[in-house]
């Protein structure tokens, strides 16, 4: 257990796991000598060379797809991209490759590759650095999809991730890096559980990544209404705790989803939907989802702000179930 | 790296020769105001400086005319000013304000100007370019003897947007003028890390385009350069490129610590200032002295005091027109 | 009233708008000299000639980057995509900048573009060339989705298409084209509007594109089960007409949504959550979704049948309802 | 366009020449099968024929050791027969049975064999070129001599993948060979009607990778010229690069009604046919006779049969299997 930031936390881990494994490398955009975009591999450069910590050039669907490539050859990559939106750049290389490979191959190939990448909104950074696109990425069978809200997820899901057989994407709200807490060492955690963040008996909050802090001041808040809100931390959006959901939904019999992605075909919808398969009998009143408004995302602060979910959303939502 | 040798470019009167130094100087003073207002949490998000690089802009839009189209990226604060947009409107859109270019919908790195054909403010690396291919396009298509000006940095070079532009500038003849501002860092990536060929107009020239380096710090050599290339294009003989030699002084933006260049390097560099140079130049053609240069500075003061004045003075968007300008009404 | 192709009405409709305005052309690969990888635009370049009917180089990103910058620039492109799997190439250039162009300039600028491409699966072309991601489009506010499902569509919602002052996606299953029906002139369609394309009073089902005609099967062989069988063809995903399924969901108590993109994360599960928010105390039952089995599209024609929705599964899961 | 002169390469021995033959042989007779198969709609989906440009896989993978890497396009029964991925395997990957080499979820465009270190097979027109990429830098970092070969058509040039890929692999100094099977046409696209260079080996060198220009339909050159460029790529001189001059005589698919070109055109190239060239060159070497070319040709419909038996024999993958092969294990 160490005091750390969720910045630290991605760090720590890509350290150890560079210690313990020749087969693990980083690149991408400005990893290296400028200590990476959000500073995350600050350090790394002088403790493991360039060889390993290998900036490349401007690039973004060759050097996610040398990652798969890299990790067909035996290496076990971990690629940078910078901000979701530049994702977009490599994303044929995700969907068309990496994710297709194992099967198109009947088998033979596999691809374990960690693409790591900054996400969402709340800087002022407007409409092409601010969008919440993991819930497409949750979309595709063959790759799997982590988003840590906490220290320790940050730390134990990116090891986690380097385990795994296939590729790995993983999302850190941009928003987090500065946060602080407890990192815990050993135990690799399983990628595909949610954490309850809460108990409580009235209504299920279900939340991930950047949207999780928010969730919980609601509950706070929710509280003090005298309403026991539960909160569910998703962690991993494919493979989707599914079983933890209904649980939770079955004692509660209500629930909201707070997603800072657009509302409309948003991951929020996949949950509902769910819950809607699974514990439809249970529900007391519908599953309201608090999303973000449907607009590129504006600059100006208060406009903003007002595109993304907040507290006040939440417990309005919540509010509107009883 | 060797730089395309022409005779020493000339300015073409006094008049002209102030006026240039004059767009310098504002966009200079500008921009270190910014970094003030920044500083003081006015301007938030994002902010790329442009100082170091004024000739660039000042120069190269010379050669543009009122019908010419503009693409840039995020570090465009200088196309803007230069090609006419208020500093005032610019102002606001980094404070976010309802006067501001945009709105206050894009910030620092979406600047917008119907009016002045301004088409932006691209934040993708390489992203405006297909967009700049297209204008260019149009305008092929409707038989306007147009030029699309296209600003990006040496880092979209890396880019495979760059390439696929380039192709399709060069095998439709469109009439495009790439503007490359090479200063020698894409963040914290130097050219030479980024780029297995480092004399970037040598790459452009292997699409068959017409294409030649020029000293970004002088602001005449880009100038006649952009003139002679503009020229070029509106003949309709196709796309053409110029590589700008320049430097960025200030950190990528302004959260960057610099851990990947030396003191020394940016020194050298300040050495050759485009302001201070050009102000030489035109000190000894006797087109400038003391007053004027005192007259110029309180100009460009001025237009900085009473941009920031429209800023502070605007109003912030309702939240209830969160929604607005998302979709357009249907057209006829 | 004419009977052709839906592959004609599509060409039909674009010959039309070409003829009608100097604006309008059409670029793509191949969509001259070689006639259009699916034959879409045969003949077009000998009318029009290469001026408006463009070929360009292997190159999406550019070309529909370009197809913005001339809708900027004054034109009416119609930028044809070969396939949605290569529209990932060019995805970027679509979210980043088509979507946003008119928020962030702060209304000055609009992209009125028109995009098309062939989606879906069923040709036994497997994991490259078979994947239907117009739900992910649906996703980004800024541009509008349509599916045409029929002839009549295929023409009107095209027409629709190049009347609005805002990019629009036109998904054409591939397994339409040689669908044969009457093709109506005359009134220009309204983008957002879903059809009836089957009155039934027992359960609503919901599909678009190369779905609803399976799901007019199921509805038949409902029929003989005893099961009358509302079809909803939603024509749009943006905007999607929520109004009519709700409207129906309220009639019949049941919804069953049919898509052939993988379930998890896919747009079916939009129409879920819609109807979860617009008619929870209507429902008899949850809305149930047929969707894509989620695994990258297989070769081999019997795995690909399996992959895909069937009359057979619809009408299974309606069952399943009662 | 003009081919990079060296002296006519000569034929290692009749052995040599006559395996040279076979494997071109089997290629062409097996894909002549295999129009036939999708005819009768036993092979479904795209089927993209390789006849034509057989010299270029024989001649390229005469260069290659077991442990180097393969990756290929779409059109890559030819290079997965040269590399020595049995028959019967790819024509019941072509059936979509469960003995085809993927399992029958590839088919045609998706042919795998990791024993033979062939990686596939992509459909999605360069997209195969960051994963050489990937591989060649696995290589690298393990201090592996392998080279990895990867094939492409001229119509990948135009993507912005391609672009991206050689930068890097001339930046890194991957163990790289590129090998582009430059046919002339990108489906319907005639190569000058896609790039403003059409010299394919020049727009290379620009990236500062060693390039030269072959002729296709020679299997010898191909052979010798890839065997220089495999020798400078294991010494660890970085990328090689090879434009392979070709021709396909067939429709791009099966569906191609070929409106793009003349019946002429395609007789003048049928005029240069590499097997006819190379049976040529070794009967007037006196290598091979008439009875020999009856006994290689008797060996290739033999090959061709065995292969189409083992698809009929194969089984079908069971549906219950749909799912299967989509995620791995957990690894250690
Ligand atoms: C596609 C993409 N990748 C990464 C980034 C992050 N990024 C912003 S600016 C920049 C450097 C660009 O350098 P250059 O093109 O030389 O322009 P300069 O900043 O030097 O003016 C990078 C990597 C981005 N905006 N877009
Ligand atoms: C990114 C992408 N765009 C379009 C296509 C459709 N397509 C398949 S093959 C092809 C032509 C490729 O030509 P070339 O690279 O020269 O290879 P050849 O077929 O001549 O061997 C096209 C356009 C595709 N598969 N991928
Ligand atoms: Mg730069
Ligand atoms: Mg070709």
């Amino acid at each position: 257990m160490a005091k750390m930031t969720y910045r630290e936390a991605v760090r720590d881990a890509m350290r150890e796991a560079m210690r313990a494994d020749p087969r693990v490398f980083l690149m991408g955009e400005d990893v290296g000598k400028y200590g990476g975009a959000f500073a995350v591999s600050h350090g790394l450069l002088e403790e493991f060379g360039p060889t390993r910590i290998r900036d490349t050039p401007l690039s973004e669907s060759t050097f996610v797809g040398a990652g798969i490539g890299a990790a067909l050859g035996g290496m076990r990559p971990i690629v940078e991209v910078m901000t979701i939106n530049f994702s977009l750049l490599a994303l044929d290389q995700i969907v068309n490759n990496a994710a297709t490979l194992r099967h198109m191959s009947g088998g033979q190939f596999g691809v374990p590759l960690l693409v790591r990448m900054a996400t969402g909104g709340g800087r002022q950074l407007a409409a092409q650095h601010s969008h919440s696109l993991e819930g497409w990425y949750a979309h595709i069978p063959g790759i799997k999809v982590v988003t840590p809200a906490t220290v320790a997820d940050a730390r134990g899901l990116l090891l986690a991730a380097l385990k795994q057989a296939d590729p790995v994407m993983m999302f850190e709200h941009a928003t987090l890096y500065p946060l602080e807490g407890e990192s815990e060492d050993g135990t690799i955690m399983e990628i595909g559980r949610a954490a309850l963040r809460r108990r409580g008996k009235d209504v299920s909050l279900i939340a991930y990544g950047g949207a999780l802090g928010k969730t919980e001041r609601a509950a706070a808040q929710l509280a003090q209404l005298g309403i026991d809100a539960e909160v569910i931390d998703l962690r991993s959006l494919r493979p989707l705790d599914t079983e933890m959901i209904l649980a939770s939904v079955t004692r509660t019999h209500r629930a909201v989803i707070v997603e800072e992605a657009w509302k409309t075909g948003g991951f929020a919808a996949e949950v509902c939907a769910r819950i809607m398969e699974g514990a439809f009998d249970a529900l007391d009143a519908p599953v309201a989802r608090v999303c973000g408004a449907e607009v590129p995302m504006p600059y100006a602060q208060a406009l903003e702000q007002a595109a993304l979910p907040q507290p006040e959303s939440i417990v309005k939502a919540v509010q509107g179930l009883f | 790296m060797s730089i395309h040798k022409t005779a020493a470019a000339c300015v073409n009167g006094r008049e002209h020769g102030l006026s240039l130094l004059r767009q310098m100087l504002l966009i200079r003073r500008f921009e270190e105001k910014s970094a003030e207002i920044y500083s003081a949490g006015k301007i938030r998000g994002f902010l790329h400086l442009y100082i170091g690089e004024e000739a660039i802009a000042v120069g190269a839009m010379q050669a543009l005319s009122a019908g010419d189209a503009v693409v840039a990226t995020y570090r465009e604060h200088g196309q803007a000013l230069a090609r006419g947009v208020p500093a005032g409107r610019i102002m606001a859109e980094m404070y976010g304000k309802a006067n501001g270019c945009s709105r206050g919908r894009g910030g620092s790195m979406h600047l917008f100007d119907a009016e002045r054909r301004f088409f932006g403010g691209y934040a993708i690396v390489a992203g405006g370019l297909p967009i700049a291919v297209g204008l260019a396009l149009a305008d092929k298509l409707q038989g306007r003897l147009t030029v699309t000006a296209c600003f990006f940095g040496e880092g979209a070079v890396a880019e495979g947007e760059f390439h696929e532009s380039l192709n399709l500038a060069a095998l439709w003849r469109l009439p495009l003028l790439f503007l490359c501002e090479n200063n020698l860092y894409a963040m914290g990536t130097a050219l030479a890390r980024s780029e297995s060929q480092t004399d970037i107009h040598l790459k452009a020239q292997s699409y068959n385009i017409a294409a030649e380096a020029v000293d970004g710090m002088d602001v005449l050599a880009v100038e006649s350069a952009a003139q002679r290339a503009a020229a070029q294009v509106r003949r309709g003989d196709g796309p053409y490129f110029l590589e700008l030699r320049t430097y960025r002084y200030r950190a990528h933006s302004m959260s960057d610590p610099e851990l990947y260049r030396s003191k020394e390097e940016v020194a050298q560099w300040r050495g050759r200032d485009p302001l201070a140079l050009f102000e030489a130049y035109l000190r000894g053609r006797n087109m400038l002295d003391d007053a004027d240069m005192k007259t110029l500075e309180a100009d460009a003061a001025n237009d900085v005091e009473w941009a920031v004045a429209e800023a502070e003075r605007g109003g912030w968007e309702p939240v209830a027109d969160l929604e607005r300008d998302v979709y357009g009404s249907v057209a006829a």
